[in-house]
């Protein structure tokens, strides 16, 4: 078990709850997504883990140390990055020192930071061309990738991330998929992903979970689910 | 009422300098409650208002210098005069907020002190214009009761609008114009409205302190005449006419009674300023009366 | 009573709304809904004038008012709520409630106000609380304030953002009385929702947004049959 | 005329370059926490005088004293950040813009009066760091005005290199363009928060440090340097490091021949300071985000 949820309300008044008592684990190795109407609290529910939200109840536990409301800027030395679904790069950084940005904590260590950075370029050949360019320039698509080479800086055991194609185009889409699906099955890293593009994140997933109105609605394997995907959205739309 | 028949009553047992700091003191109540009105209501934070002020006081100054005019008509020119220049202001500012606002007030009041000082042909520059007086007859007395009168009236028709409609569409727009909006409020129409009335009172205060003082600098516009005025604001309670008025009171009052300590009492001041907005954003004065009022009230409900 | 003609708005290079057309009956509840970033909350912004439309525009009573301001509309009788509300903070709850009254009847029977603003609180169960400050009132009680606020109004058009979103099951059975209540006195409702069941329940009539566009629109049963809107939610 | 438009060309060349360095320190201060330090000409007016004293009593040379002092106010603005600033970052208060500007407005107040108990109101000047004069053909200029427009050039490159190439400086990059990234990708803000206003602190030091031989000091000495940082900052585009040194030598020489080409000499002198207040506020009115600004930003 890697990271597990446990029974967490929160919301930004102490009376409304976005999160009703919602339950997730992720499991190592695993690609789990997390999928629901809009307005469920996927997004929500991200704040609570990297601690930008304080929960009113329940806990998160990562490798069994207990990390409820830790800072978000102490979070990212436990092993986890987060892809926010807002564009979260720095505009006015090239795109090497977007890297070098998520390498913050260990930023005495210059030897490891280039080695970081070289399996970056290696992940996302197309930015090797532009490392001086300022990241606010790049296109949706390659922003995303600075982002994600951003949160592998740290080589994390777990990467959240957060509507990652909201707002691009379908083949970029496509294209960041198979990259995040890339980083599960060759890099063995741990993800769990929250989506509202159900068709592609279906694809690449290992577990499901599925919210209703800030509550846990029904989970399962891909399996599961795969057979009726039209079905399955009737059930939790209508 | 203690307090009017108190401020009725002392003249008689002032002397001539008692009397000359309470007036300037009344003549500060003025101008903070103006700008209480404007910042603490409206949500303006303007750092133009001792320039309306210096607009009110230069106006009527030079027109009584031009023209054969009485300071009993000028003075009221000053205060449309300053009113109109707080339309202009209010209108361009429209759009500036927080440190945007701050800094376009700013530099608004520097200009205008820099005209005052460079075209002293006609303003007398730093060496000072010299001012006819409201009165005739040298007598504090008279212009005690006519700038106690003019705070009273003006109190008066501030703490009506604090009440009415206007002064909620003021705290309304202060708390989020859009949702204001919404509400059917024209914010647009209740920002500049704050400035314009603001600025007449800001006016008003310059008008009669030009023929009072008789000696009128572009200095009463610096900034630290700005801060001083905010500092009355500020630890009075930025939301209460009353406790803006307060604080100007006591601050002047108390400025004169520390006199001996000379710029330590300015530093206390200061350090008191910073210490309120830290800690109390209530202001000093208001809780305390707040608290005063409410334990007041509880032994009335016992007693009866 | 209110008509939407090819509407269209864009932020920078985003466009929010694409060709939106529809119409609001008197005494219609229509319901919107549609997948994140679908436009809904720009389509109550547009209608309530804080967004001017790029292109197309809005009849209301068979009037303009595309290019009118956020009060003028308010006075017109369009009244909205807000999805993370916007209380006043700094001023009481009555306070709150004398503002839109104050600003559709300028020469207003205070008394008659005040009254009529006690009763509205009564309505929603916050009348104990009048003189509180804004600030002080729970995330619940915000949701009653803004939807009393805006019955000050005496709106005939009321535009719903997100009104249900995380409150109380109790809260939500009250919103959805008040809502009937009110719409048996004739108002006319656009309600927006992520919340199903409430409305499949309550509006009439549903249109779906997708990407900005109009997708479908149609009775709940209807567009529970709609394969478009399936496949919107599904994603690309 | 000539050599005079020279001469005056020069002057403002040189008080150009004291505006920078005090505009900086109010830009990256900006930039970083989205605070206008009203209190900037304080901060300059602390390090005029740390560094007379510095030199005065404790026999320190000139340039010893004038980094001694700097580093001094830069404690003096991050025990600033912690007492009064942090609160707007912890939602301890609740109308952060207001609060800032009157909280940092009340601590220049406060500053000044301090100055003026303790150092009282009589005029000082530092000890020369060169004596002499320069001369370039017909024009002399001397040394100290050149040392310190050398001085104070090294200090900007210097603050350009720390903020454009070390990890510090990204850092704080980082942060100014988007807080809660930089959170995620590990940076405490906070930390940064501290560093921007101290350094910004100590910028505003070096340049009255540096004209304290040059010209005089006095407790509201800051008073005129800190309205030209405004218009610096607001031209340059608010939070802008380019557009802060561009504007910077644009305003200094505005003022300097502005005031020689004005027709009538008197007049012109005085009307001198409302040219750069004059930028300022068509420069609001038009183009809120300035000549060289990236973007337009409000604390929320």
């Amino acid at each position: 078990m890697s990271l597990e949820v446990k029974d967490v309300f929160a919301g930004y008044y102490a009376d409304i709850n976005i999160l009703q008592g919602v339950s997730v684990s992720a499991e190592k190795g695993r690609i789990t997504i997390v999928i629901g109407a809009n307005g469920v609290g996927k997004s929500t529910l991200f704040k609570v883990i990297y601690g930008f939200l304080k929960p009113h109840s329940g806990k998160i536990i990562y490798n069994d140390e207990e990390i409820t409301g830790t800072n978000p800027y102490t979070i990212s030395k436990k092993g986890i990055s987060y892809i926010p679904q807002r564009r979260n790069i720095f505009p006015y950084l090239s795109v090497e020192e977007n890297w070098e940005m998520g390498a913050w904590i260990f930023r005495k260590d210059k030897k490891r930071m280039k080695q970081r950075i070289k399996a970056n370029y290696e992940r996302f050949p197309t930015l090797g061309s532009k490392r001086k360019t300022d990241a606010g320039s790049l296109s949706g698509g390659e922003q995303r990738m600075v982002e994600i080479g951003r949160a592998l800086m740290v080589d994390p055991d777990l990467i959240l991330v957060d509507e990652p194609t909201a707002g691009l185009a379908p083949v970029v889409a496509k294209e960041i998929y198979s990259k995040l699906k890339q980083l599960n099955r060759v890099e063995n890293k741990t993800i769990l992903l929250v989506d509202q593009n159900i068709r592609q994140a279906m694809k690449i997933a290992d577990y499901i979970y599925i919210l209703e109105l800030g509550k846990n609605k029904t989970q399962g394997s891909k399996a599961a689910f795969e057979t009726d995907l039209k079905a399955m959205i009737k059930d939790w739309l209508f | 009422m203690v307090l009017f028949l108190a401020a009725m009553a002392l003249p008689v047992a002032l002397d001539g300098y008692g009397l000359h700091i309470l007036i300037i003191a009344y003549y500060y109540a003025l101008l903070a409650s103006s700008w209480c009105l404007l910042a603490g209501y409206a949500g303006q934070f303007s750092f133009a208002h001792a320039a309306l002020a210096a607009v009110g006081a230069y106006t009527s100054a030079l027109l009584v210098l031009n023209t054969d005019i009485s300071p009993v008509f000028s003075i009221p020119i000053g205060s449309v005069a300053a009113a109109g220049v707080g339309f202009c202001i209010g209108f361009l500012c429209l759009r500036l907020q927080g440190p945007y606002l701050a800094l376009f007030t700013i530099a608004f009041s520097e200009i205008f002190r820099i005209v005052l000082n460079a075209e002293y042909r006609y303003t007398g520059g730093n060496f000072g214009l010299n001012v006819p007086p409201l009165f005739s007859q040298e007598s504090r007395i008279l212009y005690y009761y006519t700038i106690l009168g003019i705070l009273i009236l003006s109190l008066a028709i501030m703490h009506k609008i604090v009440k009415s409609r206007l002064g909620l569409f003021f705290r309304a727009v202060r708390e989020d114009e859009e949702a204001a909006a919404t509400l059917g409020v024209n914010v647009i129409k209740y920002k500049i409205l704050a400035f314009v009335i603001t600025s007449f009172f800001a006016g008003l205060a310059g008008g009669f302190y030009a023929h009072y003082v008789r000696i009128l600098t572009p200095n009463i516009i610096q900034l630290p005449q700005m801060g001083l005025i905010i500092a009355m604001v500020v630890i009075g309670g930025i939301e209460s006419l009353a406790g803006a008025v307060a604080g100007a009171l006591i601050l002047q009052l108390a400025a004169e009674y520390l006199r001996d300590y000379e710029e330590l009492r300015w530093v206390f001041f200061g350090l008191l300023l910073v210490i309120t907005l830290r800690f109390s954003q209530n202001g000093l004065i208001y809780p305390i009366y707040k608290r005063l009022t409410k334990k007041s009230e509880k032994d009335h409900a016992e007693s009866d | 009573m209110l008509k939407v003609t090819k509407l269209t708005k864009r932020f920078g290079g985003l466009t929010a709304l694409e060709n939106v057309s529809f119409k609001v009956a008197k005494n219609e509840i229509l319901g919107v809904i549609g997948p994140n970033g679908s436009g809904k909350t720009t389509l109550i912004n547009v209608i309530n004038g804080i967004h001017k439309p790029d292109n197309g525009d809005i009849f209301f009573r068979d009037k303009s008012i595309g290019r009118l301001s956020s009060y003028q509309i308010a006075k017109k009788g369009i009244g909205r709520t807000f999805q993370v509300t916007r209380i006043f903070r700094r001023m009481s709850v009555m306070e709150n409630m004398m503002v839109p009254a104050l600003s559709i009847s300028r020469s207003g029977n205070q008394e008659a106000l005040l009254h009529k603003s006690l009763g509205i609180l009564t309505l929603l169960k916050i009348v104990h609380l009048k003189d509180e400050y804004g600030r002080s009132l729970s995330g619940g009680q915000h949701k009653l304030l803004e939807l009393g606020r805006v019955l000050m109004l005496d709106p005939d058009l009321i535009l719903l953002d997100e009104p249900f979103a995380g409150v109380h099951p109790e809260l939500k059975a009250d919103l959805h009385d008040h809502i009937r209540k009110l719409h048996g006195q004739g108002k006319t409702f656009i309600l927006i929702s992520h919340d199903m069941h409430s409305i499949f329940s309550l509006s009439q009539r549903l249109m779906v947004l997708s990407s900005g566009k109009k997708i479908a629109h149609g009775t709940p049963e209807e567009i529970k049959q709609n394969e478009e809107v399936i496949e919107a939610y599904l994603g690309n | 005329m000539t050599e005079y438009l020279l001469l005056q060309a020069l002057n403002g060349l040189i008080i150009g370059l004291i505006y920078a360095l005090m505009a900086l320190g109010l830009t990256l201060i900006f930039s970083v926490l989205k605070i206008v330090n009203f209190a900037h000409g304080e901060l300059y007016m602390l390090g005029a005088y740390f560094s007379y004293y510095l030199a005065k009593l404790f026999g320190f040379p000139p340039v010893l004293a004038v980094l001694s002092s700097m580093i001094i106010v830069f404690f003096i603005g991050v025990v600033i950040e912690v007492l009064f600033l942090r609160p707007v970052y912890t939602g301890a208060v609740e109308r952060k813009d207001e609060y800032a500007i009157l909280i940092t407005f009340g601590l220049s107040i406060f500053l000044q009066n301090l100055a003026l108990f303790v150092f009282g109101p009589w005029t000082r000047r530092s000890p020369s760091f060169m004596s002499g004069t320069t001369s370039v053909y017909s024009l002399s200029i001397s040394n100290d005005r050149l040392f310190v427009s050398a001085l104070a050039v090294v200090f900007m490159i210097a603050t350009l290199v720390i903020i454009g190439r070390t990890f510090m400086g990204k850092g704080l990059r980082a942060v100014s363009q988007d807080r809660e990234a930089a959170a995620i990708a590990g940076i405490n803000p906070f930390k940064m928060n501290l560093l921007a206003f101290g350094a910004g602190s100590a910028l505003a030091a070096a340049g009255g440090a540096l004209i304290g031989p040059i010209f005089l000091i006095f407790p509201t000495m800051g008073a005129m340097p800190v309205i030209k940082s405004f218009v610096i900052i607001v031209l340059g585009g608010m939070g802008s490091i380019k557009g802060c040194i561009i504007a910077s030598l644009i305003l200094g020489e505005a003022e300097s021949l502005g005031s020689v080409l004005f027709p009538d000499l008197t007049r012109g002198l005085a009307y001198k300071n409302a040219i750069g207040l004059l930028f300022l506020v068509v420069v609001l009115l038009v183009k809120p985000t300035g000549l060289f600004g990236e973007k337009h930003v409000r604390m929320k």
